[in-house]
């Protein structure tokens, strides 16, 4: 199969599954066509990564897709986020079914729209026009609002409503941003239709105008930045978080915020090459990444809701990717590992969480103790996850957190060191409250035991098996991917200086 | 002729600064649109092919008619036709213009764009736009108020793009029309839902989430 | 090092047997015991080899982990820590069979024996780590494998909390550990412990700020005062054999971290020293004035932890003092007795933890005040108890008095050589030591009567049993090891040698071994008046026996000034034997009481309640935290609901980066 | 051989020092008291009685005495007394010797609360409380004698206290030895500190701790008593007198003498003096734990 055709049916199967799954009056068929079309990408997308892992950089479309190592490296994040938020969407809508919750408006709603996000993220991913890059990234935000609706209620109407006027807003900078950076390259000799492509402006940077580069990172990083949950544009995502369905928030957490944060490492090399490596752009990062952290942390202190806590967390954990990116050197391939380690953790938490909600009846956190009792799996899950992300070892999160503390501390950045350590420890005691009074408290009165079956047991267990032999464990293969990912946000080919 | 379309753009936005009332929001909107989409085919003369007209035609029509259109329609179904109480009155707002105004402007100085064909009214009047739509967003209570904020960043967006680049991708601008299209319609939409809901479209209201 | 790797192997194969779901829990808990007894065995060979002069051995194993190697090390100072850890982990095992199964319900049997044996492993593998990140590692494990133990009963909401504070201190411990390694790490360009041995090149104020990280994280840990405040209330919480490894072992590893981060940073300044002596002095006296003031047994010897981690902190100190200051006899005796009495705690704490283990499965209380008469009913318990508290109390002839000799003896060399510098350290350590002793004395003197002698309390103490014999062994175990490792202790100085000997400082210059060689005379008499002292009691003993052969001998009521009805209630408690003491020092300990005395002609009841709480949890950690809640409450203004607010934060960063960027 | 002399000596005459203080105190009472040898007579009269045991109470409790003698009788070994040698001395005997005395006390006061009873169990909190203050003076005054004579040992720090040391040290010493003394009195439960004459009331400490006891056991615990007075008084009056000629009759004499001067002035005391209230036992051995230090500063 050639490169082109491969990259195009990312984008085309989901959009396609999307679709069919529109003419099935089966609640439950609906549902699995869904699911089915993921899992049939996530084939696909593994192909292709394998290919850009084994060949190098792949090319289609006159050269408008691409996948190097770094969107190859979060495609793959993307295809494992979305593959069990897939699974887990049909034993978290399962289970609303059974107990006949939804209408088949809903769940149509919740098909059509589903596959079709993942469409628009892995166009993001792919290509090399940052144009259709910031198309795919509205297109994202337009299609998952309404996924934040599907259980239509007045708090998630509201939470849509400043979810799609924030990002929008957002998103119009970022339009600007990109526009800025195409008027930088307007006078190259470059054919007008591949002017606006990465590997064209990368390879151009001499000739770029420094303030018009500089002007166009500022928007597009409080216009992406908006979209990846940065503080203080964040404020739309413990609404959003918190009201859409689990397996929505799940991939908002897990990758949806990543793929914004994509957005914003491609701009970073070209502007490093044009401000001549100063690291501008990277203290930038390094301070929105220290703000997320330190602002996530003082709300995590007081919250009661659930959904809410793991959004202000998210935050956290965004703040310390983008920390990570703008430290830089090692720093980097720390982020994109902590990427990884953010994303499957927080996915397994929301998981847990919109289970434990269902059974509950409630994400407040004094009413949802002693979940360990009540669903073994989940409580189990929940717990495990909360501490994953709070940084415990043997959990990887804790190494990649490590790395980053090291590359802070390698290049002498004390305030960093402080600040970061200030906010993580925060985090840690914050969250680990409630970790212990949702697993062993003492549950209510009225709450019944849940339903297991072998789905959820490989929801919990996958994530924490991979999050724990990472945690101990590196495998080559992702090593190298990862060291690539680096070497592309440097725009090094010599890739020595990382791990 | 570019200058003077860019200052009736600036002239609009500093309307729209100046009223409370929707419709009258919604309509002078819809002018600005029509000039755009009038900049858009007129800046790209000397290089009009068949998908660059259609593309200024398409801006034409959605930024001129359809999204007005939505909009109006919109506002009928929640029948409100004035702001009630704007965080900022006329009088603050005109004033904040002002200043945006200047900042746009002394923007426009560090911004220079490479070559000498464009306006150097370009920069300043696409950012003032951009504060504009962002001055209503923050400012207004009402949800459609909001929309239109949106829809006049979306154009001064616009216009630098039309205005600098005589050819644009087609696939990039028509995605850009097509989620621009998309977003005015799932604002809509979504104010139609909200009012159903609440009874009113007042986003002063709506914070119920907070913490 | 193959015997150690096995030793691990077979530890982690015990935790996976423990959970896997092949027999009852019963039998599965009996068997990973088993092999976990077997593990700890097997480990000790290599550890007694090295401490007997063998060589040291290395392992490296290819892993692959950025930054990280599987380097394991075994040189004398980890073997020394590790003598006690894979000791007290075998009696901790053996008593803990019997006990877990009272202590908790069949389905956490599996987690609780899997979390325990993790427990040791890791801590076997901090002792062995080579390499900054897998010591790391090792060290988080062992906190979250003891951490599930301290909340193995989970319903209870005062073992969550315990277990909440004990993971955050921790944590916030293991931070500056880190921070520690990392600069460690980027000064001398490797993880690996063979390089940090460069940092003995560093100036002395980067190397002061090292020695203050390492300090703060690992003395966390250890229990220094005031981030002690997680011990007394994890401690209590876990099941008591665990205990017994937590207080006995397990903060033990923070002392091993401060010794090794010492031996990498060559030649220490004089404030360490001082540091080290004024933390060990504070910790000890509050250790023990807070342990004197408790009724909750497992609370009092989770105290007294505290404390002798002060004597240890104090021994230490010393020995830096000396160092830094070129006084080569109170440098070595500083840190030998140190090190002897991270040796001799973990067998008598070891001991008592075991013993109270045994009273708490009887009783079914941790309360001293409901406890009384067990001597009669437990006198092996009983016995062993005694022999526990005389030990710690630092009394002769058992092992406690021996470390202590070391510190007083570094102590008294110092004020009788050193200059005003060394002399006045060493007096307040003289000073303290036995202010310390007398605490000691009265705190254990307490104990040991409150819960053992007397009459019944209460009536399960009443009713209470000798425990089963695997529960009996390892305290007797453990209780003739205190008199064994007095008796034995001259041989010991070979040992300290070797493991002073792998300190590059002690490495070069005078020889170590006749700075030791003072103290073996002294401590061949002291053995021998050991002996002695069993002789002539023997003959007392016997003549007494002579003496009362043909005579009346009567039991009869206590007499108590001729009072006729005495009843168990007239009894001295625990609180009030140690009111004077603890009035006293009320200004430190902040006990709170209430009375309702008795009023009136014809006075109903009375009721008399006294709290000792924490002054360090009151007055400094809750007051903070709650600063930082209510702080955190100031921004919640950030997050106030109205959308328009939202885009307004937006304009403003964008505003601010451009005009700032463009400037 | 003369270094079984002052064990010997000590055993020997331990009783006396008693019954010379009781003879000191009848003679300030105004009375004629019973004779210098009535503890001999009070010790055989014990020692040929039977005894009376609490059903409470257990080995703990028959233990207590007979270790409390074995204590007394293995600290005389490591005993001076002036010039007279002790018969095994070592580095670091003085520490050995306080922590033996430390765990005669911690017998005494369990086989005290092993009978359950009240009295005892406040008798024996009060020991251990004013021990555990009493202890840290009398080190305090053992390590200011040390960097002194710059010795460990206490058979050479007693030895290497003379004339000229008092001479050029006079201040020092003098506080140390008044230190000691209260010290002293604490620990042998004078006055003012504690009455061994009462037997009752709820004043008492250390005799409060035997009430129980009878018989041989009870002569044990008198014994020990003795010897303990011996021990320490040996130990002041080997500071406090600086007589080291050499010659072996004119030190021992004097020291003899020395240790029946401290004998009558504790009689003095006793007798002119009222007890001390309770609370004000800690702050009477905080002081001499000051005197110590004033001590140790102006050495």
């Amino acid at each position: 199969m050639s490169n082109e055709l491969l990259l195009s049916l990312l984008v085309i199967i989901p959009l396609v599954s999307g679709l069919v799954s529109q003419f099935f009056a089966s609640k439950w068929l609906t549902l699995l066509i869904s699911a089915t079309g993921v899992m049939i990408t996530a084939a696909f997308g593994a192909v292709a990564i394998h290919r850009t892992i084994t060949q190098g950089t792949i090319f289609g479309l006159s050269d408008w897709l691409f996948l190097d190592p770094l969107s190859a490296f979060h495609l793959a994040v993307l295809l494992m986020v979305f593959g069990l938020s897939s699974l887990f969407s049909i034993r978290y809508f399962g289970e609303e079914l059974e107990h006949s919750y939804l209408t088949l408006s809903q769940i149509r709603t919740f098909s059509g729209l589903w596959t079709p996000a993942m469409a628009a993220m892995i166009l993001v991913l792919i290509s090399n026009n940052l144009g259709i890059m910031w198309v795919g990234m509205e297109a994202t935000t337009l299609l998952t609002s309404f996924l934040i609706c599907v259980h239509m209620t007045r708090e998630s109407l509201e939470a849509m409503w400043k979810y799609l006027l924030i990002c929008s807003v957002g998103i119009a900078f970022a339009f600007l941003g990109t526009l800025l950076l195409r008027l930088a390259a307007k006078d190259l000799p470059l054919d007008p239709n591949q002017a606006l492509l990465w590997t064209n402006l990368m390879a151009n940077t001499k000739s770029l105008a420094p303030a018009l580069i500089k002007a166009a990172f500022i928007f597009a990083l409080v216009g992406y930045g908006t979209k990846a949950g940065l503080a203080p544009m964040h404020t739309w995502l413990p609404d959003a978080h918190s009201k859409a369905p689990s397996p929505v928030s799940a991939i908002f957490s897990g990758f949806m915020l990543n793929a914004a944060l994509y957005c914003i490492m491609r701009f970073v090399p070209i502007v490093e090459a044009t401000t001549g490596n100063t690291g501008w752009s990277l203290r930038l990062l390094t301070g929105f990444g220290l703000f997320s952290i330190l602002l996530a942390s003082t709300f995590i202190l007081h919250q009661h809701d659930l959904k809410r806590l793991l959004a202000y967390c998210s935050v956290e954990h965004i703040g310390i990717i983008t920390l990570g990116f703008g430290i830089g050197g090692a720093g980097t391939y720390a982020a994109l590992f902590h990427t990884l380690n953010h994303s499957l953790s927080k996915t397994l938490s929301f998981f847990a969480a919109g289970r434990l909600g269902q059974v509950y009846g409630t994400y407040k956190m004094d009413r949802m103790a002693g979940s360990v009792k009540i669903s073994p799996i989940w409580g189990l899950g929940i717990f495990a996850s909360l501490l994953a992300l709070i940084g415990v070892v043997p959990f990887s999160v804790f190494m990649s957190e490590f790395q980053i503390l090291k590359a802070a501390v390698d290049g002498e950045r004390v305030g960093v060191v402080i600040l970061f350590l200030l906010g993580i420890s925060t985090v840690f005691v914050g969250i680990l409250r409630h970790a212990l009074s949702i697993a062993w408290g003492k549950p209510g009165e009225y709450v019944d035991s849940a339903s297991i079956n072998w789905l959820d047991r490989l929801l919990v267990a996958a994530p924490l098996i991979v999050l724990l032999v990472l945690g101990l464990w590196m495998p080559q293969p992702l090593h190298s991917l990862m060291r690539q990912a680096a070497a592309v946000i440097h725009n090094t080919h010599d890739i020595g200086d990382a791990p | 002729m570019f200058d003077f379309l860019i200052v009736l753009v600036i002239l609009i936005n500093v309307r729209l600064l100046a009223t409370g009332r929707i419709e009258s929001l919604i309509s002078w909107t819809a002018v600005q649109g029509v000039i755009l989409g009038v900049f858009a085919l007129y800046s790209r003369q000397a290089h009009l092919s068949v998908d660059v007209f259609i593309i200024g035609l398409g801006a034409l029509l959605l930024k001129g008619l359809v999204f007005p259109a939505f909009l109006l329609h919109t506002t009928k179904i929640v029948v409100t036709s004035r702001e009630t109480e704007p965080y900022v009155g006329p009088i603050g707002s005109l004033l904040i213009g002002m200043v945006a105004l200047v900042v746009s402007l002394w923007l426009g100085t560090r911004l220079p764009i490479p070559g000498t064909d464009t306006s150097h009214l370009l920069v300043p009047g696409t950012l003032f736009s951009i504060f504009t739509g962002q001055f209503l967003i923050i400012s207004r209570k009402m949800a459609i108020s909001q929309a239109v904020g949106f829809l006049v960043m979306e154009n001064g967006a616009f216009m630098i793009g039309v205005g600098t680049l005589y050819y644009a991708p087609f696939f990039v601008e028509s995605g850009v029309l097509l989620d621009m299209f998309l977003a005015v319609l799932i604002m809509t939409v979504l104010i139609t839902d909200m009012n159903r809901a609440f009874h009113h479209i007042d986003t002063h209201e709506l914070s119920r989430l907070k913490g | 090092m193959f015997p150690l790797l096995v030793s691990l192997g077979l530890m982690l194969f015990a935790a996976v047997v423990a959970i896997v779901p092949v027999a009852k829990p019963q039998t599965r808990a009996k068997l990973s015991a088993i092999i976990a007894v077997v593990a700890d065995g097997i480990g000790l060979v290599p550890c007694v080899s090295v401490l007997t002069g063998h060589p040291g051995m290395t392992f490296v194993a290819p892993w692959q982990m950025p930054f990280c190697s599987f380097a394991l090390n075994l040189d004398a100072l980890s073997a020394f820590f590790l003598v006690p850890i894979l000791g007290l982990s075998m009696a901790a095992a053996v008593f803990g069979v019997p006990y877990l199964r009272h202590a908790t319900d069949e389905a956490n049997l599996g987690a609780a024996w899997c979390s325990f044996h993790i427990l040791v492993a890791s801590m076997v593998t901090v002792m062995l780590a080579a390499n900054g990140l897998l010591f790391l590692i090792a060290w988080e494990l062992t906190v979250l494998s003891s951490f599930f133990l301290v909340v193995l009963d989970r319903d209870n909401e005062v073992n969550r909390q315990a277990g909440w504070i004990y993971l955050t201190a921790s944590h916030l411990g293991t931070v500056f550990i880190i921070l520690c390694f990392l600069l460690l790490e980027r000064e001398t360009g490797s993880l690996d412990f063979s390089a940090f041995s460069h940092a003995a090149l560093l100036s002395p104020a980067f190397k002061g700020f090292l020695f203050l990280l390492a300090v703060l994280g690992f003395g966390t840990k250890a229990g220094f005062i005031p981030f002690h405040v997680w011990l007394p209330e994890a401690h209590p919480a876990a099941p008591s054999h665990v205990s017994a490894l937590m207080s006995g072992v397990m903060i033990k590893t923070g002392i091993y971290g401060i010794v090794r981060i010492l031996y990498f940073l060559g030649h220490p300044s004089p404030w360490w020293g001082w540091l080290l002596i004024t933390i060990g002095l504070v910790s000890g006296v509050l250790g023990i004035l807070f342990a004197l003031s408790q009724n909750d047994i497992k609370k009092l010897l989770a105290y007294c932890s505290v404390e002798n981690i002060g004597i240890i902190a104090m021994g230490l100190g010393l020995g830096l003092l000396g160092l830094s200051l070129g006084n080569r006899d109170v440098a070595v005796l500083g840190f030998a007795g140190g090190l002897l009495h991270v040796l001799n705690h973990a067998v008598f704490k070891g001991l008592l933890f075991l013993g109270s283990g045994a009273v708490l499965e009887q009783t079914g209380t941790r309360d001293m005040d409901r406890m009384g008469g067990l001597l009669k009913r437990m006198p092996y318990t009983g016995a062993t108890f005694l022999v526990g508290c005389l030990s710690i109390c630092g009394l002769p002839p058992f092992n406690g008095f021996i470390s202590e000799f070391f510190i007083y003896f570094a102590a008294f060399a110092a004020v009788l050589n050193g200059s005003l510098s060394l002399a006045v350290p060493g007096l307040f350590i003289i000073v303290g030591l036995s202010l310390i002793g007398g605490l000691a004395a009265s705190c254990f003197a307490k104990a040991f009567s409150i819960i053992f002698l007397g009459n019944p309390r209460q009536a399960r103490a009443a009713e209470a049993q000798e425990v089963a014999w695997s529960m009996r062994g390892p305290m007797m175990v453990l209780a003739s090891l205190c008199a064994v490792i007095s008796f034995v202790a001259p041989s010991l100085l070979g040992i300290f040698e070797r493991v002073l000997g792998v300190f590059p400082e002690f490495s070069t210059g005078p020889d170590v071994t006749s700075s030791l060689a003072q103290v073996a005379t002294p401590l061949f008499i002291i053995t021998a008046s050991g002996f002695l002292f069993f002789t002539i009691l023997g003959s007392i003993v016997m003549t007494r026996v002579g003496l009362l052969a043909n005579r009346k001998v009567e039991t009869s009521v206590t007499w108590d000034c001729g009072y006729a009805q005495p009843s168990v209630k007239m009894q001295y408690t625990g609180s009030s034997f140690s009111q004077p003491l603890v009035e006293l020092f009320n200004s430190v300990l902040g006990t709170e009481t209430q009375m309702s005395g008795v009023d009136g002609y014809f006075p109903r009841k009375g009721s008399f309640l006294s709290h000792s709480a924490n002054i360090f949890i009151e007055k400094l950690f809750k007051p903070a935290f709650t600063r930082i809640e209510t702080l955190s409450h100031r921004f919640s203004w950030i997050q106030n609901g109205v959308v328009q607010a939202y885009v307004f934060y937006i304009t403003i960063t964008l505003v601010f980066l451009l005009i700032g960027g463009l400037m | 051989m003369i270094r079984l002399l002052h064990p010997l000596l000590a055993l020997l005459f331990a009783p006396l020092l008693q019954g010379i203080i009781m003879k000191t105190q009848a003679f300030f009472a105004g009375r004629q008291g019973p004779p210098v040898i009535q503890p001999y007579h009070d010790l055989a009269r014990l020692f040929r009685k039977g005894a009376v045991f609490s059903e409470t109470t257990t080995w703990v409790f028959r233990a207590g005495p007979a270790i409390g003698l074995t204590i007394g009788i293995l600290c005389l070994i490591f005993l001076p007394l002036g010039n007279m040698p002790a018969m095994v001395s070592f580095h670091g005997d003085l520490i050995f010797l306080i922590y033996l005395l430390s765990l005669h006390r911690f017998f005494t006061v369990i086989a005290a609360m092993d009978t359950g009873s009240a009295f005892e169990g406040m008798g024996a909190s009060r020991e251990m409380s004013f021990s555990a203050l009493a202890e840290p003076a009398f080190f305090f005054g053992l390590a200011t004698i040390a960097r002194l004579t710059g010795t460990l040992s206490l058979d050479q720090l007693i030895h290497g206290i003379n004339i000229n040391l008092w001479q050029t040290h006079v201040g020092s010493l003098a506080l140390v030895v008044v230190g000691l003394f209260l010290v002293f009195l604490a620990e042998n439960s004078r006055i003012p500190v504690d009455d061994p004459s009462t037997h009752l009331e709820l004043t008492m400490i250390h005799e409060v701790m035997v009430l129980d006891h009878s018989g041989v056991d009870f002569g044990f615990i008198e014994y020990a008593a003795a010897l303990k007075l011996w021990i320490l008084g040996s130990v002041i009056v080997g500071i406090a007198i600086p007589v080291r000629t050499g010659i072996p009759g004119i030190d021992i004499s004097a020291m003899c003498l020395g240790l029946i001067c401290l004998a009558v002035i504790i009689g003095i005391v006793g007798s002119i003096m009222a007890r001390l209230r309770l609370l004000q036992v800690p702050q009477l051995l905080v002081g001499a734990c000051i005197f110590s230090v004033i001590g140790f500063l102006i050495q």
